[in-house]
């Protein structure tokens, strides 16, 4: 085990796995010389050189596309998109051509590529820049959906993403770079597809997942001190969506909310929500709340921003609200 | 080119002609549904892009597939249970007429998307790059995708990494209804090739030979100086641009004069001319792709339907 | 009133605005010339001449941003996109673009624009081709998104998205074309963002809209048969959502299914039915099931596409389930 | 250009100077926010096409947009108002140092998404072919969008339909870190216009002469000619692509040597060379912007934040 941060943790799944396998390679804007617009890539160019570092013009569907058709190949191409928020300009590729190449063509063969993308508000840049629509993609079938929520879950789904043979969008925030947790070193996997309890509890359930999670976290430390304990269960996958976990601690504590930093029409919770309630509706004895993003296109203010976005005290109100 | 290849590309012609004129009467009475392209009329363009190709060289086309799939060596049997959707189809019956794709003959499909394709070609080809060998990639499309765009970031990411991409623009002339000047600041298509500083050039499209010299002397290029190559074929569709196409947009005479450039008609004519097969050779050829055909539709209709597993297969690996 | 088919009741509200206000126009992918791909706007081009339809090369993003841009200066343009499957080739234009520069610029213009798309499976057109993908559209604060199940709500919806100041995306059904119905003459207006009870039932509650309801009333019609009695409630306009017809029915009905074409996962019916147990969980009999499409890309085949998509008997069959 | 349009030209530049500088600072004391990109450098570049069109004609740009919002007559409390978040900001502090906009100045942002506007620039021309005015919409971008699918889909789309579009690239010789030979097949952007058999022009964007005067006969060109035009500016940032950039891809030599283009001052001796104006005169001048400059950052700071109702206004108008 090491201490590190999200960067760290990432940047060195992303390694660690190049050195691995010499099919994987990395391609997006200013992922080579710049080193990467948020440093994960940061040392990559110089040791991998522009072969396997390569720096892309921008053309969101030249990178997704040239990832796929390398995929299809043979190879196992990490595209990073600068932002999510970059993803609605290869929207095509990734939820048309990523998600569905395989089925249309009867399974001949696999598309074992990762996107990353970074995404999240709450940096001031405006309303096309700090979206987390995780849920959009979640949509469709055919793309396995990755976003962690600690450094230790980053490394290990992330080394899992590039050897899966299948398409993984893998969403990082840009927020929680510098969070810092333990992380086992070298061959480390987690498994796509399983959430995991973060902390256990039994008075309530908050499902989570990415940034929800550190938000949960620090609303159930409050919470705790009140002599409630939240039970966190992290979705870390999108989809495929594991539910067993989520529905094992709800049918302990019969209550639940949860927390997403996406907005709440379509959003993840409502996903959540309805799938508790039909799996285990006798068990339900408080309707489920969501804590999500107000329903506008962030604003630059800070003040604004910071009030569309769930907060921790969100977290807690909606946590006594169930309890009530 | 020898003889024995002549009449192979002549048989392959005739064999995409009839296919599609029995596909077009099996869609008429309903066994195959979706959106159908015929590509006939255009059949010198595959069959003499395909011919010049080794077979390591990747092709990669539009929904217009029928033609570059039988040229590539799916057999017509497969092709016709694909219409069918039957699960002896080359995709199980998932893909259908628009996604005609067989990895084991080199051909990555049929795509429905207008110009998606492009930017996934230049990825096949960044592939080969990377795994050092030099293959190169055929990908074709129609002058109405060079209006997207898709078409402008494969071009450019292929000129400035290098990459062994053939881009064959078949261009006939319409885009579903609009003419190219409707669609196109210009009208040579092969113009857009400059704003990347890509070598580029145009050849008829309705002479197999020439198209086949065309092709192998642009594989070549490609092959040998590590860099993507602008190929317009001028070429042009006899029938509606899918099944059930209204056609307002262009006269009458103006297909019937495109009609007597036939490019099957043109080929035989060479063929006898030359004295590279004889009337009964051609005669003979004919009654080949017939039973072939008979046989391929006999095939696909005699197929099992996919099991409803099929469904929930090949979408994800693992 | 008249009786018409859809597709007649949408050419006829085109039309009449296109009369009524000359700032509106059209464009998009074979509108003019060729009549429109699915026959909508056939004659146009001759009544209305290239001014007015304008045929677009193959360039979603010209034809998007071209709207978008024209409706900034004053204008009222109707872009059509061929099918909505295309509308992942100018994502960006939508959600980012037309959803957004409003807000980001602090209301200085207005954004009149409509987007016409159809979507929907069943034609057997293949995975790209087949798409309803209506729930991630509704989930960006900024466009309304509309989807009506009738020829009336057809024709007095465009109406209204056409004078609206907002962008509207409004979303057809390729199957439904043909549907016949009593449209009311002339100015006729139905309001964006009202749902309305379509059939009045007692028993349960059917919360459904475009494709959904056709397939919802047939299913009613058959359940009557048995003695029970579907109320049917038709969103029709997804975003803003309006709740409140759904919520009166529930609360007299207490059981409820949402049916729908898109995929279930993070789907409308999540939505819908989370919203019912957050604001009516004290009327909840049965959990709320959701009908739609199975999470599969859409296979070409018809046997196996007609499997993927919900039928009727799925209507009639959880409808079932929820009064068990 | 009379005397004063020229010192009024020295003021606008000095000012776009001033501001950015202070907001830097601002933006390092933490009173600004999100992604600031300055516009140092370039200054020549926004303030000859804008001073070449007529109030009528429409602007619009990318995120590096403080330059041309001062030039379109955005003062800078408005300007220095929105980078600080304020309700007094042009967008009410909505919109940031990447979203300038003014209707009423005919400025129409800012636009954060790379290439995203040149399809809507299309788009205000046609509407004003629509309504039958001669307007033009001039649009500016940088090199690296030239590269996106946006740039072809637009420039293709205001060929065809003869808009009253003058397209301006500034080649700032980087897309971030990616210089533009490493992500543009062609080096003359200009030559990207060939594919549209659009006119096109080269100018030297550090001299705020020779921009206006390209601008002026293009603009009329454009008016004139109902078409398009593609004008690529030669220039260079001094800073880093954003606040906060590394600058690991290219040398500090190479930008020194660019800054003794200083376009500032290459003006400030025209025009004390030309004796179109005395050192006390551009004094003066300067001595004015840091007045406003300092006058702005105090209305800009007294300014109220937007009250927590404006997070739902202008989402919806009904
Ligand atoms: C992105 C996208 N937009 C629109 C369509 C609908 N569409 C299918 S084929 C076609 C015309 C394409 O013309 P061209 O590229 O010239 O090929 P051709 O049909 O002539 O072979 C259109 C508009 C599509 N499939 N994809
Ligand atoms: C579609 C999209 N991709 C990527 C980005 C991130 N990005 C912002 S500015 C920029 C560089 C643009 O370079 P250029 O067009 O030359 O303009 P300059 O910054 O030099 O003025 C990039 C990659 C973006 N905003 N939008
Ligand atoms: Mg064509
Ligand atoms: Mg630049």
């Amino acid at each position: 085990m090491a201490r590190m941060t999200m960067r760290e943790a990432i940047s060195q799944a992303l390694m660690e796995e190049m050195d691995r396998d010499p099919s994987v390679f990395i391609l997006g804007e200013e992922v080579g010389v710049w080193g990467g617009t948020y440093a994960v890539t940061k040392g990559f160019y110089d040791k991998y050189g522009p072969k396997r570092v390569k720096d892309t013009p921008i053309a969101e569907n030249a990178i997704i596309g040239a990832a796929i058709g390398a995929a299809m190949v043979g190879q196992r191409p990490v595209a990073e998109l600068m932002t999510i928020n970059f993803a609605f300009s290869a929207m095509d590729m990734i939820v048309n051509q990523a998600a569905k190449l395989r089925y249309m063509f009867g399974g001949q063969f696999n598309l074992p590529l990762v996107i990353r993308a970074v995404g999240g508000g709450g940096r001031q840049l405006g309303a096309t820049h700090s979206q987390t629509p995780d849920a959009v993609f979640a949509h469709f079938p055919g793309l396995k959906v990755v976003s962690p929520g600690t450094p230790a879950d980053a490394k290990g789904l992330l080394k899992s993403a590039i050897r899966s043979d299948d398409p993984v969008l893998f969403i990082e925030h840009a927020t929680m770079y510098q969070v810092r947790g333990e992380v086992p070193e070298g061959e480390y996997l987690e498994p796509i597809g399983k959430s995991k309890i973060q902390r256990p509890g039994r008075d309530l359930t908050i499902v989570t997942y990415c940034k929800g999670l550190e938000l949960s976290m620090k609303a159930a430390e409050e919470l705790a001190r009140e002599g409630i304990e939240a039970e966190i269960v992290d979705l870390r996958t999108l989809r495929p969506l594991d539910m067993a976990p989520v529905l094992e601690s709800f049918k302990k504590t019969n209550r639940a909310i949860v927390v997403e930093e996406g907005w709440k029409s379509f959003g993840v919770g409502s996903e959540v929500a309805s799938r508790i309630y039909e799996q285990a509706f006798d068990y339900v004895d408080a309707p489920i709340l969501r804590v999500a993003q107000k329903e506008v296109p962030l604003p630059y203010n800070r003040t604004l921003e910071q009030a569309a976005l769930p907060q921790v005290a969100d977290i807690i109100a909606a946590a006594k609200e169930v309890l009530r | 080119m020898n003889k024995g290849q002549l009449l192979d590309w002549y048989y392959q012609m005739v064999l995409i002609r009839r296919v599609e004129e029995r596909g077009a009467e099996l869609y008429q009475a309903g066994k195959i549904g979706g959106f159908m392209h015929l590509y006939i009329g255009q059949e010198a363009v595959s069959t003499g892009i395909v011919a010049a190709r080794e077979p390591r060289d990747r092709l990669i086309t539009a929904y217009r597939d029928h033609g570059v799939a039988l040229n590539c060596g799916i057999s017509a049997r497969e092709v016709m249970a694909e219409l069918l959707g039957k699960i002896t189809g080359m995709s199980k019956g998932k893909g259908g007429s628009m996604h005609m794709a067989s990895v084991e003959k080199n051909m990555w499909g049929g795509h429905a998307i207008v110009g998606a394709h492009l930017p996934i070609a230049a990825g096949m080809a960044l592939g080969d790059q990377y795994a050092g060998n030099d293959n190169v990639t055929i990908c074709m499309f129609g002058d109405g995708a060079t209006n997207i765009g898709y078409f402008h970031e494969a071009l450019n990411l292929s000129k400035i990494w290098n990459l062994r991409v053939l881009w064959v623009c078949e261009n006939n002339k319409y885009g579903m209804g609009t003419a190219v000047e409707r669609a196109s600041a210009v009208v040579d298509i092969r113009q857009k090739a400059e704003a990347y500083a890509m070598k580029n050039g145009q050849v008829d499209g309705m002479d197999v030979v020439k198209v086949y010299q065309a092709a192998k002397e642009t594989i070549d290029f490609v092959r040998r100086e590590s860099q993507p190559y602008f190929l317009e074929v001028i070429t042009y569709r006899f029938r509606g641009h899918s099944m059930g196409d209204p056609e307002r947009y262009r006269r009458p005479e103006e297909v019937r004069q495109w009609q007597e450039n036939d490019p099957i008609g043109i080929f035989r004519r060479y063929l006898l001319e030359n004295k590279l097969a004889d009337q009964k050779t051609l005669d003979e050829i004919e009654a080949r792709v017939e039973r072939d055909v008979q046989d391929a539709v006999e095939f696909a209709e005699a197929s099992p339907e996919p099991p409803l597993q099929e469904l929930y297969t090949d979408i994800f690996v693992d």
